[in-house]
């Protein structure tokens, strides 16, 4: 598919990924450093003597994850592959070698079948070579049941959290252990669900993954542009946050009055206008229900390209994740206390 | 005694694989992430420009190592690190011998073991296993069966095909589709439809 | 036209604004008030005594413009009006009496015939209640020219820069003459240049302001959805980045080897993974006609709602506007040094 | 002798510009950005819950006032100050007196020198001054020939209706629409084609 017949700012798109890393490396050359043979995007004071060091990674396509991620307090490396695509072992290698602190590394791992296979044989490399790799899987999407009959749920908003606290764990001198700990406590504590309103258009595929006229939406929906997991009329804000919080509570079952993180994410393509329209009516669900709203984070940050549409991640607060949630960080998309 | 030129099946599968790509990608957008005909067709491209660069003594079985540990390297995804791993398994049976009918046969039997053990797969669960279990047992029967090469080959591809067209009305347990539930019922499972044109490539690359 | 036949997140279309400003507020208050009668943004802390306040305002659907650069470092107010229509005078004045510390009060207004007629409308109210009230015009697209025969040149990107610049200015105490200063230093030394891949749905008209086929683009474009100076076909991103790059440095006229501010935007439609292809592409461009990219803003900061298109701001340094950047700021889109 | 109620024609402007506003809309997102029909719609409806607030009492000059005050309060963009202004201006020359003929074309010519000087249009620029001008003149002329009013105002509307079509071909120099250059060719403009049904509303306000 030719590039100027998608509405896409490109050249060619076989190699999106590797001139959008270009971009990325000479925005933010003060936190960050890419590897453009590798494709590894890599915190600029790596390697972190004595932390132990987080590495992540994906497909493409969900900017900023994961190379948006990258930095102080939170991830050190990141492996972007083809849209919408695992990468491969060799980038999760050559990113857990430029890391490593020689205090362990943790593999962030959201639950797809490419991606838990890949950083599996990553792992094993990495063992070959002497890095001690412990690796945590993110499974919070709660449209799809975890049974014999699926792959499994999906690693979806709680990534995002999973990575800033456990970023925030390792910055503050926790070993190994502790830092995957968090990681899993974040996975076992959290919750989500989305929505979208439109499909979104991978560069190489050059039209959109399926068809949703306006005035519908998917329901349960994952990061990968595929379809969810029903299809339903497209109610108002309202309606939508009231299904977007009954089942992500209903799975979390949250203590009540407990305090929440709510994290409202746009899937790329729906406005802040939208989007703060949503998150207003995802609070008032949640408060009606009891639970205390106590740390947000609203706007795009675990996208599909340009798919209109919205999730809600909600995780279950203690005091150590809301402390560790104000810890300084300092990543292209994330920033605060520095 | 005809065998099967490891070169020349890469070679065929690439150029078979890029025809195929686009039907790929749309059989991965019905029921995934619209991605399996890019990933293979870049996967097997870099198959045979590994092949080309490599020793023309390198014997067939380190030559299917060679193509598995490209496509890991280069695929990701899903199918990435499974064809990846097929063919490692294979070439480590195959050895340093020519990769005649009975070698074939036990080359697919190991290369679908490696297969299942990675993705724990089972017949029915709507993915390449579907293909590739009756591909492999179909080529088997044939080899012990004292058939020619070619016509077991065949044989193989037929199953593949047949296997490929019954994964159409089930639904997913395995793999991106397995998300979408029943919705996944009347589609062709993108890994098995690639599964059927790799067999199928087999024909095309006997030597002797 | 019915909520439910866009592919949009809202209840009420009359009512999105008002309902945006309420998420805004619950998600952002720590930083900022809403008063939901007025529709006004106000920074949580105001008004601070003797520090110079800056107010900004503009029609709604250029989120995170400007209620998103509420807060310390940057404005101590917003008036957001409807979509793509200007506030009112009514909304002006309260916003500029609640912030006023005595030191005078500051107004950015984007050069559009409405914001400014309702600006002057509102100083006037203001001098009336004796507020000192200095406006600076900002208009710094160059798609059109300033003549008799046009209502002048657009106000865009630099709105942005000049908001934290002169925010900067003001916190660090700067009277209302030197902050005012700042601000059309910005607008002097800045300029900008946008194209749309694709139109925008304001939620009360329903339907696309225009159309656009694919591997099309609309040339020199404003921020209200209108469509530009020209179309074209749509080239690669190095074209497109070759194209801004012209149009804006051939009308600002840099010094030799110039450090600049190179503000890379997505007009709301264009993911993360593009921009930062063009953004690269810029980048190339501006260093091969000798000038030093020194300081980098790139994503989403001033849209059309979910318009595909980016736009480019390229401001000439000097020491004292880079100090003023890298000032802490404290807002919901923008937030460093705090 | 015949005079206008306020009250009734902005109940009468009100009620046309919500039935034209998809139209207006329409104009403004060709050569705009789509919020002309929805402006005015929120401002008129603003002004006649205004006006039903207000004491009887008070005088037609005041209340026109009340209605431009209420446009500049509820519209803003472009159309507010400029139609709030208007509205002031003439409530301001109307005073106490009735809204009869000589009344109106005073009223008529103080709105629109509020607007040129608020907005600095001249006649072809391709504004609502475009039919406001004309419809001012034409209000003039048949009051100063001893016309009934209904008849002024029936030439006023046909004058505005004209002065619309005419900024059909020209190209915008003030406004929005200026940012289009050329493109503006061949559009009619949305201020002018709203002016034509607040003037033409006049003419079913008529009340003694
Ligand atoms: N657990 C598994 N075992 C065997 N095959 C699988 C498994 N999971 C997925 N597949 C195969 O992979 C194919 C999808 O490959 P691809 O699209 O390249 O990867 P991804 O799903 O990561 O995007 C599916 O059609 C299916 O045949
Ligand atoms: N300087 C001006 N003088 C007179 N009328 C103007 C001027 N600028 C704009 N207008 C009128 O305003 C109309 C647009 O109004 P509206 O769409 O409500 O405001 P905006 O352009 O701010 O979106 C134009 O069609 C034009 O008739
Ligand atoms: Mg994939
Ligand atoms: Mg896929
Ligand atoms: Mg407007
Ligand atoms: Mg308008």
């Amino acid at each position: 598919m030719a590039t100027s017949s998608m509405r896409k700012l490109l050249n060619d798109p076989e190699n999106v990924v590797r001139e959008s890393l270009a971009g990325l490396a000479v925005a933010h050359g003060d936190i960050l450093t890419v590897d453009l043979a590798t494709q590894i995007v890599v915190r600029a004071d790596a390697p972190r003597s004595g932390k132990v060091a987080l590495v992540s990674g994906g497909g493409a396509g969900h900017e900023p994850m994961h190379g948006g991620f990258v930095g102080r307090g939170m991830l050190d490396a990141a492996c972007p592959g083809a849209v919408f695509t695992s990468p491969v072992p060799d980038q999760m290698l050559a990113a857990t070698t430029a890391v490593d602190g020689g205090a362990g590394v943790v593999h962030i791992v959201k639950n797809y079948t490419g991606d838990v296979m890949n950083f599996k044989l990553a792992a094993e490399d990495a063992a070959d070579e002497g890095i001690e790799v412990e690796s945590v899987l993110i499974d919070d999407d709660v449209a799809v049941q975890d049974s014999l009959y699926t792959a499994g749920r999906r690693g979806v908003g709680a990534t995002v959290l999973a990575e800033k606290l456990a970023g925030a764990a390792a910055e503050r001198g926790d070993d190994v252990a502790a830092v995957a700990g968090i990681a899993r406590r974040v996975n076992e504590r959290a919750r989500s669900f989305g929505i979208a309103l439109s499909s979104c258009i991978p560069p190489s595929a050059g039209k959109p993954i399926f068809d949703l006229p306006a005035g519908e939406m998917e329901v349960g929906i994952g990061i990968h542009g595929e379809p969810g997991r029903r299809r339903e009329p497209l109610g108002t804000a309202r309606e939508v946050a009231a299904e977007l919080v009954e089942a992500v509570v209903s799975d979390l079952a949250p203590a009540d009055g407990a305090e929440v993180l709510v994290f409202t994410n746009s899937m790329g393509g729906t406005p802040l206008l939208e989007l703060y329209v949503l998150h207003g009516e995802i609070e008032r669900e949640l408060t009606e229900r009891g639970l205390r709203p106590a740390r947000r984070l609203v706007g795009p940050f675990i996208t599909s390209l340009e798919m209109a549409g919205a999730s809600l991640t909600v995780l279950e607060l203690d005091d150590e994740l809301a402390a560790l949630w104000d810890a300084p960080v300092h990543t292209a998309a994330l920033r605060w206390g520095v | 005694m005809s065998s099967v030129s490891v070169d020349a099946w890469m070679q065929e599968a690439s150029t078979v694989i890029t025809a195929n790509a686009e039907r790929l990608t749309e059989l991965d957008s019905a029921i995934g992430d619209g991605d399996h005909g890019t990933n293979l067709t870049r996967g097997f491209r870099a198959v045979i420009e590994a092949l080309a660069a490599a020793e023309d003594e390198l014997p067939p079985g380190r030559r299917l190592i060679l193509a598995g540990k490209t496509l890991v390297s280069k695929v990701g995804g899903a199918s990435g690190p499974l064809w990846g791993t097929a063919l490692r398994r294979a070439g480590r049976s195959v050895g340093d011998a020519a990769l005649d009918g009975p070698a074939l046969a036990d080359a697919l039997d190991a290369a679908l073991a490696g297969v299942v053990e990675l993705g724990s797969a089972e017949v029915g669960d709507k993915t390449m296993v579907d293909a590739l279990t009756p591909a492999t047992q179909a080529l088997r029967t044939a080899v012990e069966a004292g058939e020619p090469l070619a016509d077991a080959i065949t044989a193989a591809a037929d199953a593949a095909a047949e296997g490929a067209r019954s994964t159409v009305p089930l639904q997913a347990r395995k793999g991106r589709a397995s998300y979408l539930g029943e919705r996944s019922i009347g589609h062709e499972d993108p890994g098995a439809a690639s599964t059927v044109l790799i067999i199928t490539a087999l024909g095309r690359a006997l030597e002797g």
